[in-house]
Formats: C-alpha cells, structure tokens, sequence
C-alpha cells in the first residue's frame, strides 16, 4: 500500500535548501541587493522584506567622505537607466559609526562595497573595514563614474592585480569579492588575474560605459559626458558574461545585471551563478527581490532540485 | 527628517475612477490600502502594464473616502502620458505615502495666517494639505493655464485664481498678485521660476517660505541618490529629505 | 517698414536640406533601414513610405546561399531583441538576378550587406556586386551568429584590415562602408584599421554578443549558445561608441542601434554620425523611419537648422 | 505566395470593446480603416503604452461590421497579458492583414464538405473563415478547456464540440472525435499536438490538410527571417509564406 512514498516524508525535508556558502558567509539565500541600489538597508524599510534577503551590498565606500557627482545623476533610457552618482558616501568611518549598527540589525549578510582613486585608499579603507563587523569586502574596480581610479583598475589584468594584492593583504580577516566591469577588453584575463591577486569570489557586471544627449540642450545629459548602464536592458548580455565567466575562472561567481524577476535569477543561476544581485530593478518594482526569492523555491520545488548547486545546466545537465 | 508620516507601503493598487480635467491634465482615483499620506507627500507610481521602466512620482491631491487616493496628473512625457492612459479596472503600483510633509515644515513656524501658493498641478498637494490647517486662516493663491482645477476641498480666507490666458480669476501669472506682508509662513509647489519668484519675495520680506522640488528620482526613497538637491548645507536628497524645503536653504 | 524680412523669404529657401553625401552617394535623407531587418525592401510594403527613405541594406548577402540557423532564431528581450537568424540568403547571384531589380525601383539608395566566412569569399562577392547596379556596399564583418568569419573579422584591426584589403580591390568602382562590431575590444583601433585598408564609411553598431537560457527546458534558447542583441535597450551604448568613435577617424560615421524615434536619431546625429540607420524598431512600428525623417525636419525648422551638419555638438556647440 | 489579400496597413486603433470569455480568454474589438482581412490572416498587435517590445501575431475571429474587427486573446505571457489588459478608449498599434488566408489553401481543391478543426483560440481564424465557405458544406470540430466561445457566426452542417472537462459537448481532445472519411479538405489550428493528430490521420487517409503554424515573430512581413518553418521544401517564412502549411509539407 505503499504507494505515494513522499507523503509519508516531512515536506520540511522536500524543501529545497536556498542557502548557500561564499568563501565561508553562509547567506540564507542567494539574493542580494546590488551596491548603490539600496543605500545602507533602511531606506527601503517597508517596502519589501529586507530580512528575507541573502545580503545588502552597500553604496560604494570610499576612506574620505564624497560629495558625488554635479548635474544630472539619473537618465532613464528604455527598460534601463543610467546613473553617474559619483560615489557619494560619508566615508568609511562614518559608515562604520553612523551607518553600519542599523544595517547589521535588519538581518541580511553586510557586504561593504569599497571603491577608491588610488592603491593607497583601497588598501586604507579595506584596512578599516577589516576590523569591522561587515561580513565580506566587495571589491568596486569597475565604477564607470568617477574620473580618478574605480573603472580604471577593472579594465586591465595588471591594473586590477596590483590594487587587489595589497587590500588582499590589508583585510586578512574579510572574504573579498572583486566586482568587474563589462566594459573590460578582456574580461576572462582580468578575472584570472583577480583569483590571482587573492579574490575569494567574483560579482559582475557592474554597468555598461553609455551615454546620453539631452537634444533641447544640445549637450550630453551627463557632466562627465558617459555614464552607467544598468536595468533590464543590459541583462542578456551580463549572462553571457556571468556564462563565459563562469567557463574560465574557478572562483564562486555572483551575477547581475538586470535581473527583476525570478525567471531571470534563474537564468544566472543556471549560467553557473553561485548567488545574484538584483539593482535597478527594485527602485522599479521594491518587492523585487521577495519574489525572487519565492520564485527560486517554488521552481526548485516544481523540478524536484534540494540544493542550488543543482540549478547550474552545465554542471547538472539532466532534467 | 520627517517623523511625522506614516510607515510607507507598496501595492498594486485598482484604478476606480479617470476624471478628463482638460487636455493636458486628468485626476484617478486608486483604492489604497496603506497607510494614510499628509498633504505633501507623494507617491512613486507605476502603470502594472507600462513601458517606462521606473515609477513616477505624483503627489497625493486628497481622497474622499478612507482607503481611496486621489491625483492629478499633468502629460509631461511617456511616463505621465502612461498614467493618464489607466482607466478603471488597470491597475498601477504604488509606493508610499513617501517624502516629508507641509506639516512638518508648518508645526514650528507661529501662528498666523499661511499663505498657499500653486502653479498648475502643483494644485495638488497644497490641496491635499488645506484641510490638515483645520482652524488656522489661509489664503490659497492658484495659477492655472485656463479652467481651474483641484480646489474642491480648500476653503480658504481668500481664494486668488490666475489664468494665463485670463479665462477665469486674474489674467497673469500668479506671483505677480502675490505679497507675503501679513503672513507668517508660505507654502508653494509648481514651476520652478514661480517657485524662484516666490521664494525671492518671501526672503526680502522675512516670511518663512517652503517649496516643493521636483527632481527625475529611481528610487524615490533616499536609496540611490539621483535626486540631489542642493543646499547651504550640502547635498539633500529630494525624495528623502524633502520634496518640501525651506527655500532660503535651496541652492538654485 | 521691412520690419519681417523673414516673411519675404520663400519658406522652400528656409526649409532644412536633409540629404547627405556619404563617399560620392547622394542620400536624400540620413535615414537608412539597417540590413537583416528589411528584407530586400518590398516586404514592409504598405505599412511604411518606402520610398521616403534614405536608403535600404539589404539582409547580409554571401557568395553562396545559406540556409541560415537551426533552432530558435528570436527571443524577444526587454526593449530589445536577441536574434541567431546566420544569415539565411539565396546567394549574391540570386540576389542580383531576382531581388536587386525590385529593390532599385523602390527608389531609396541600394547598401548591399556583404558577408562572408574566409577572405576569398568576401573579395568574390564583392566583385559580383561591383558590376551590379548597387550603390554601396555595406562590409559585415561583424555578424555574432555564423560559426566561420563573421566577427571575428570585426573583432581584431589585422584581420579586419586583411579581409578589406582585397575587397577593396575587387569592388573598385563601389564605395565601401564596413560595418563594425561592438563586441570588439578595442573599437578605436579596428575603425583606424579599415580606413588604412580603404573603408570610404563606418557603420556601427552591429549587436552586441548575449544570450538567453530557456529554464524550462534547462538550456540555453539558442543552438549557437549565444546571439546578438539590437533594439532600444543597446541604444545608451551604442550612441556612447558612435561619439567616440566619430572623435577617433575622420571618415563618415553611420550611427545606429536602438533608434527608434526622431529624439533618438538626433542624439547620434548631434554625437557626430552623418547618418543613421533603424533596423528593430521598424519591427516594433513600422511607420518609424517616416516619422524620424519628419521629426528631424522639424527639430530643424524650430532651431533654424538649415544643413545636417550643424546638428554635431562637437563642430557646431552653438544653439 | 499569398496573391489574394489586400495591401497590408498600419494604424492606432482604438478599443472599442473588451469582454471576458473565461479567465484565461478575452475577445477584443478594434476600429480598422484599413483593408479588410481574410479568414486565416492575423495582425501584429501592439498596446499603445504597452511593455513588451514587438508587437504579437493575433488572428482575425470576425466583424459585426465593416471597419471592426474582433480579436480573440489567451492568456501566455506578458504580450498577451498587456492585450488583455485593453479596455476601450485604449489604442492598439494593428499591422495587417497579415500572411496567407486559408481560401488560398481551399480554393485549389475539388468541392465536396470540409472540416474545420479548432484547438482552444485556434477557433478565431476558422470561424472568420466559415462564412467565407458560402454554400458549401463543412463541419465544425471545436475543442476547449471548459466553456465554448467564439462560434457565433459559424452555421455548420454539424457542430462538434469537445471540452478537456466535459463541462460541455463531449468529454476529451477533439481529435479524438473526428474521422477525415468523407471530407474534400480540413482546415485546422490549435496547439501543436492537435496539428500534429490531426495532420497523421488526415495523410493516412489522403485527405488534403492545411494547418497554421504558430512562431514567435518579430516582423510579422518577411523581412527578419526569425519565424522560419522548415518544409519538405526548404525553409519558409511562417508570416509571410504561412501562418497557413500544406501538412504534408510541414517537417515537425
Ligand atoms: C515630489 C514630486 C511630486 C510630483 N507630483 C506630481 C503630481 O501630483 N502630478 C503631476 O502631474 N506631476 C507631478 N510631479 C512631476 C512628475 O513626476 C513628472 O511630470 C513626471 O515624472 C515626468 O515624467 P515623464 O516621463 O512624463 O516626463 P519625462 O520624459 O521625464 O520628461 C518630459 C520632458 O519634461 C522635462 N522634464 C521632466 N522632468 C523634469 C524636471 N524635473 N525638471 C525639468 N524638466 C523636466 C524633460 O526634460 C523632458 O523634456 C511630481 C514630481 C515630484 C518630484
Ligand atoms: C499567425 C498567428 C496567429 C495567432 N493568433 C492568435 C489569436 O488569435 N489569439 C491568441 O490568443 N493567440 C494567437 N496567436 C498566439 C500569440 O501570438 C501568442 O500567444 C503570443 O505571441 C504569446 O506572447 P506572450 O508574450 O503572451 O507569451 P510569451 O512570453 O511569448 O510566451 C509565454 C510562454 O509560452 C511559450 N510560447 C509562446 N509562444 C510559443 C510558441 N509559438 N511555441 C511554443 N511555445 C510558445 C513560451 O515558451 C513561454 O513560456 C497567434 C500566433 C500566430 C503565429
Ligand atoms: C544608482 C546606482 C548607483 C550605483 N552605485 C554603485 C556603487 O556605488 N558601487 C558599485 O559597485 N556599483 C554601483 N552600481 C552598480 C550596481 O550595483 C549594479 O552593478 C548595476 O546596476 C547592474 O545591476 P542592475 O542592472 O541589477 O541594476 C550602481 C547602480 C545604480 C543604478
Ligand atoms: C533579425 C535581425 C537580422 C539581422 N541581420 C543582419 C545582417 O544580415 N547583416 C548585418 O550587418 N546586420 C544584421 N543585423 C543587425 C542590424 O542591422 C543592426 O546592426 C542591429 O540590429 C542594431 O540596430 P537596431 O538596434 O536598430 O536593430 C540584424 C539584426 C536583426 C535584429
Ligand atoms: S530618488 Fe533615489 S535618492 Fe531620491
Ligand atoms: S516574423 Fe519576420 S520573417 Fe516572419
């Protein structure tokens, strides 16, 4: 009479298990709110559930406090938006006095998005968050809006290696992912180089080098004339880079890129994506990433899979 | 900086009613089940089958009834002209009550009459905020491009009306009949050069001036900073720390 | 009392001359339907003013004919379009023989896309179309969807410069327009390359290399794995590679990628291309090139623009 | 190869009507200034402010009168989920007629009765047709999930009709209900497994078979060659060479 076998099991333990390690923080799930999207975790209180999330990337952090960008910071463009912020951030100090107590609070992994315009300032500022209570470093060399350092350091191997060792060496006690930039000649080499100079984990795209031109004014919409792309319309082609990526490094890998909706998050997980980061697409749509998060679970549950390891099609390719 | 307001929400919210207030400008009705906005504070709102990728934000112009909010909405570009697309029975989300309110602003300013100064929709959130003055005296003054609009809930002192094309009220633009002499605090939302005017007459005669900025938000919560406005004090974000400032505080 | 001498003027006198000479070609307009997405010109018939156009690519022509991709071939995006169509053609000949005829009484100029998958092959199809009645061709060496040649022409300034050389020979009495690739990783450099190699014109962009995964079936939509992307989501990237570009070589620039209104060509008009071209939108809405060419004109007219030229921001920063 | 239709056309449409069929189905009208369609042809649909990007092959299900035309829509993903989303006074982009229409197909075949064989919406395009057939006599085969729709105008000499859940008609798939014996031709759309039975049992028996195929499509007229169905013959374009196949010709 033993014909339906999975009643008599707890559905508890049919329940996949949407955790998952990144050089040792363990995140309850797989999302995570992408630098510069979500302030410092509050702001969006109310608007979704941020205790449900994997993590909080912060607004990206530099040792010396930064007044940002002059003129316009925000362009939609269709299904995207660029944005030429500029970095602005009160300093690492005070993100550690003022900001970091309540971030830590609301539940998710903190990872602090460090950004600089030199060597120095990484490994300073890498040296404070060190002794920190942040979970992990994600390190920003590919911000495509400011005019010293960030993107410069994400578009050459050699760049990027020799501002990665030393902030490597400056927070021995934080995992430390490398955020990338799309607009890199050659992203695989500057990956490698990234593992190579003591990256724990990888996170791209960062966005895409773009532009505007305001036709009335007759000038570009942006100070700094280019500005960053990000949005739903850049997400094909952050998958085929989270999928090429994932080929030619061994590092976990986190992918973003205009993800908004479950289905999309599943499609870098399935590129080979450990865990995703969603932006944009929660300043359109705040419960974004509760819905996601659902949505992961209900088609895990729907084929069968209990681990998100699984998810990934070449390595699982059954199913 | 706003304590008053209420916890914000978000929701996919029915559209109950679509109102023609003339060519350019038209007011919905959404059934809201979040918690109650003050007069001043706004909503990010997005049509749930649109082609703009952010929300746009729109001020709250009153309710009639408890769970119902009302807005006017002006065509601008493809977003607003989205919105003015819904008809009953769409659907649009919405995100707040966001940003501070009159309120705030007027609580620490003495007693006395407030003067109340729109351009066009900037109608809509002074509106929405008349009755929250409940017995203090007011003065509404309101510009308009032609035919009047949104001023069913005010019952001011007086009631000065502007049109530009001098169909209804004063032919003019609405600064021009406006002084601050006998007011101890004014409220203005509309055009930025009406804002301007308005605020540089306040400033000569010493009377205490809040505006509502408008800026191009993302995220409309104090979240990713694209909204700057700039200050005697450094950098605000419009949707956080405001949309109301005090004028003598705003670097143009 | 001659106090409006403008009225005296024949308004014709004020009207904005909107043609544009590109390498000895006489367009009548800077509006071109891009190749792959206007068949051979008679196809839209009825739902456009076919006639009104600048001038028409055809879809990528090679020496023999192909059958094109196995498998899906589009996927729509948001505000964009994945598509691996591999250049289905009958072959240059056919081309000739059955479309060309057609095609020329349509009335706009005739751009001959030409493909091909090793040098021999190209400089033969480029001898064929010299002796035909078209009036340009248009050198793709930028098609991410066929598995030989293609972009890997686009993506390198030797080989681009080796496969131009000899076309350049075999098509002596056509001016020559290369289409370039966004995809390769230093753009500067191949444009410099196929000037050196005799390019009379540049056109970019070609889509940019993405992909889609299909999660229901666990793989990815495409057999090729990956596929290009056009349509207004590439738009703000496109427009920031004509801008530099038009700063890096001196020959004609094409813009194009993602137009779909008036307000979008003028952007890459006033970013320094001499001309545009709209291939997806006339998807999305096929009236689209007509109401650009009249939305330029009348920009025109309200700014006092008499030529074309004086919309670049960079030449012209006046108005 | 379609020498029949009319010129094909552009317009913004308005919505004249929207009704509910079920919750998964919904039946629009339109104003069309244009040429009027065939039975079996379809237009590229597109919202006004909708978010998809290409416009979706819809088929013509008919006109009460000339100059509207109705459209039948199911719910699959966001394209229809946006038409669904029209209510009248919202306009649709429509460019069509679109593709070959199925008296292409019928008018080479001897007389003798026909069957019209539906899966689901695949009714629309057959019951634009059937008054099309004048005076020769057909048979009318419908299947859907529960309740029937869309037959309105369709006076076969037999009507047979099959629901998955037996709500109405015969109870199952309608291939399952139907024998080619005695037909001069069947015409049939559906869902692809309904095609694929029907096309078998209509080849073993000889009997002529013209189905319209289903492909995602980008430019609905030829030009992008995305929609290719591949033939015994190499490979065609569903919009432009289709919707409407030869079954035998069709390589699955
Ligand atoms: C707090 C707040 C409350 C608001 N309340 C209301 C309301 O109740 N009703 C209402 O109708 N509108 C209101 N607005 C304005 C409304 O948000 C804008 O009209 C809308 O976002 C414009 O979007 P769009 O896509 O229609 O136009 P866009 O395409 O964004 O703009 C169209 C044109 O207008 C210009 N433009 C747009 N925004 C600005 C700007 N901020 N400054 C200068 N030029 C600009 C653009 O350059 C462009 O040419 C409010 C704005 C704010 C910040
Ligand atoms: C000539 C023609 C006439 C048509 N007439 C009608 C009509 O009268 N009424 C009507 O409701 N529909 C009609 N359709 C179908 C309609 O075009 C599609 O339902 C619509 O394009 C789906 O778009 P979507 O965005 O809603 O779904 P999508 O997001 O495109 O698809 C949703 C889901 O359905 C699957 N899917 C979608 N299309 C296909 C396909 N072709 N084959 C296999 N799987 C698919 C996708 O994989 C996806 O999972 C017609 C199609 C054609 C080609
Ligand atoms: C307004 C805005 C601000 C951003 N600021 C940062 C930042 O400070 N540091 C960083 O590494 N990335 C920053 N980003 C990039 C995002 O984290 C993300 O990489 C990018 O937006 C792509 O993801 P999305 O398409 O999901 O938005 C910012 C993006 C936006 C839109
Ligand atoms: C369906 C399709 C087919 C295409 N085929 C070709 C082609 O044969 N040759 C070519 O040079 N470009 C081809 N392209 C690229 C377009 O010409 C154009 O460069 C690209 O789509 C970007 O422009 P858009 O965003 O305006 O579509 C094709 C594009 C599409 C969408
Ligand atoms: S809109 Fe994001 S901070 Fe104001
Ligand atoms: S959809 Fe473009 S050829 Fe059929």
């Amino acid at each position: 009479m033993n014909k339906f076998p999975v009643s008599r099991i707890s559905p508890a333990l049919n329940d996949p298990d949407l955790s998952v390690n990144i050089a040792g923080i363990k995140l309850r799930n797989p999302v995570i709110a992408a630098s510069g999207t979500f302030g410092y975790g509050k702001e969006y209180r109310g608007l979704l559930e941020i205790a449900e999330l994997g993590g909080i990337c912060t607004k990206g952090l530099t040792l010396a406090p930064r007044p940002g960008n002059e003129g316009t910071r925000i362009h939609e463009t269709p299904s995207g938006l660029l944005n030429s912020i500029g970095l602005e951030n009160p300093g690492i100090e005070a993100f550690i006095e003022k900001e970091l107590p309540a971030l830590r609070e609301l539940g998710p992994a903190v990872i602090a998005n460090l950004s600089g315009s030199s060597i120095e300032e990484y490994a300073k500022g890498a040296a404070l968050l060190d002794s920190s209570s942040i979970d992990m470093i994600e390190l920003n060399i590919s911000c495509p809006n400011v005019k010293a350092g960030g993107m410069a350091f994400g578009l050459d191997p050699e760049a990027a290696f020799d501002v990665i060792k030393p902030v490597r060496r400056s927070a021995p006690n934080k995992p430390l992912m490398v955020k990338l930039s799309p607009n890199a000649p050659d992203l695989a080499a500057v990956a490698r180089a990234c593992v190579k100079a003591g990256a724990n984990a990888l996170s791209l795209v960062n966005t895409f080098k773009a532009m505007a031109i305001d036709i009335r004014m007759r000038k570009p919409v942006f100070e700094n004339i280019s500005a960053g792309l990000s949005g739903p319309a850049i997400r094909p082609i952050a998958l085929r880079m989270v999928w090429e990526l994932c080929d030619a490094v061994r590092v976990p890998i986190v992918g973003l890129g205009g993800i908004a909706t479950a289905e999309d998050a599943l499609e870098f997980l399935m590129a080979g994506a450990v865990a995703i980061q969603v932006g944009s697409a929660t300043f359109a749509h705040p419960p974004a990433m509760n819905e996601i998060i659902s949505g992961i679970g209900d088609y895990m549950r729907q084929k069968g899979f209990l681990e998100l390891r699984e998810l990934d099609i070449r390595k699982n390719p059954g199913k | 900086m706003s304590s008053f307001p209420a916890a914000k929400r978000c929701f996919l919210c029915e559209c109950l009613s679509y109102d023609e207030i003339n060519e350019e400008t038209i007011s919905l009705e959404f059934s809201w089940p979040g918690p109650q906005p003050r007069g001043g504070q706004f909503f990010m709102m997005k049509a749930e089958f649109g082609g703009v990728f952010l929300g746009r934000p729109i001020s709250t112009a009153g309710w009639e009834a408890p769970g119902i909010l009302r807005f006017i909405i002006a065509r601008r570009g493809r977003g607003s002209e989205e919105l003015m697309n819904l008809r009953p029975g769409n659907r649009a989300e919405l995100s707040g009550p966001l940003g501070n309110c009159w309120a705030d602003a007027g609580a620490v300013i003495p007693e006395g009459p407030a003067a109340l100064i729109s351009g066009g929709v900037g109608v809509a959130p002074l509106a929405c905020y008349a009755p929250e003055l409940g017995k203090r005296s007011y003065d509404f003054y309101a510009g308009f491009k032609n035919r009047p609009y949104g001023l069913e809930n005010v019952k001011p002192r007086s009631l000065v009306i502007a049109t530009e094309d001098g169909s209804e009220g004063l032919e003019g633009r609405i600064p021009d009949f406006f002084s601050p002499k006998g007011y101890s605090i004014v409220f203005s939302c509309g055009p930025v050069p009406m804002l301007k005017t308005v605020a540089a007459i306040c400033e000569e005669s010493g009377v205490p001036c809040y505006i509502s900025m408008e800026r191009h938000m993302a995220c409309g919560t104090g979240a990713c900073l694209g909204c700057t406005v700039k200050t005697r004090t450094g950098n605000r974000r419009c949707c956080a720390d405001g949309p109301i400032f005090n004028a003598v505080e705003v670097v143009w």
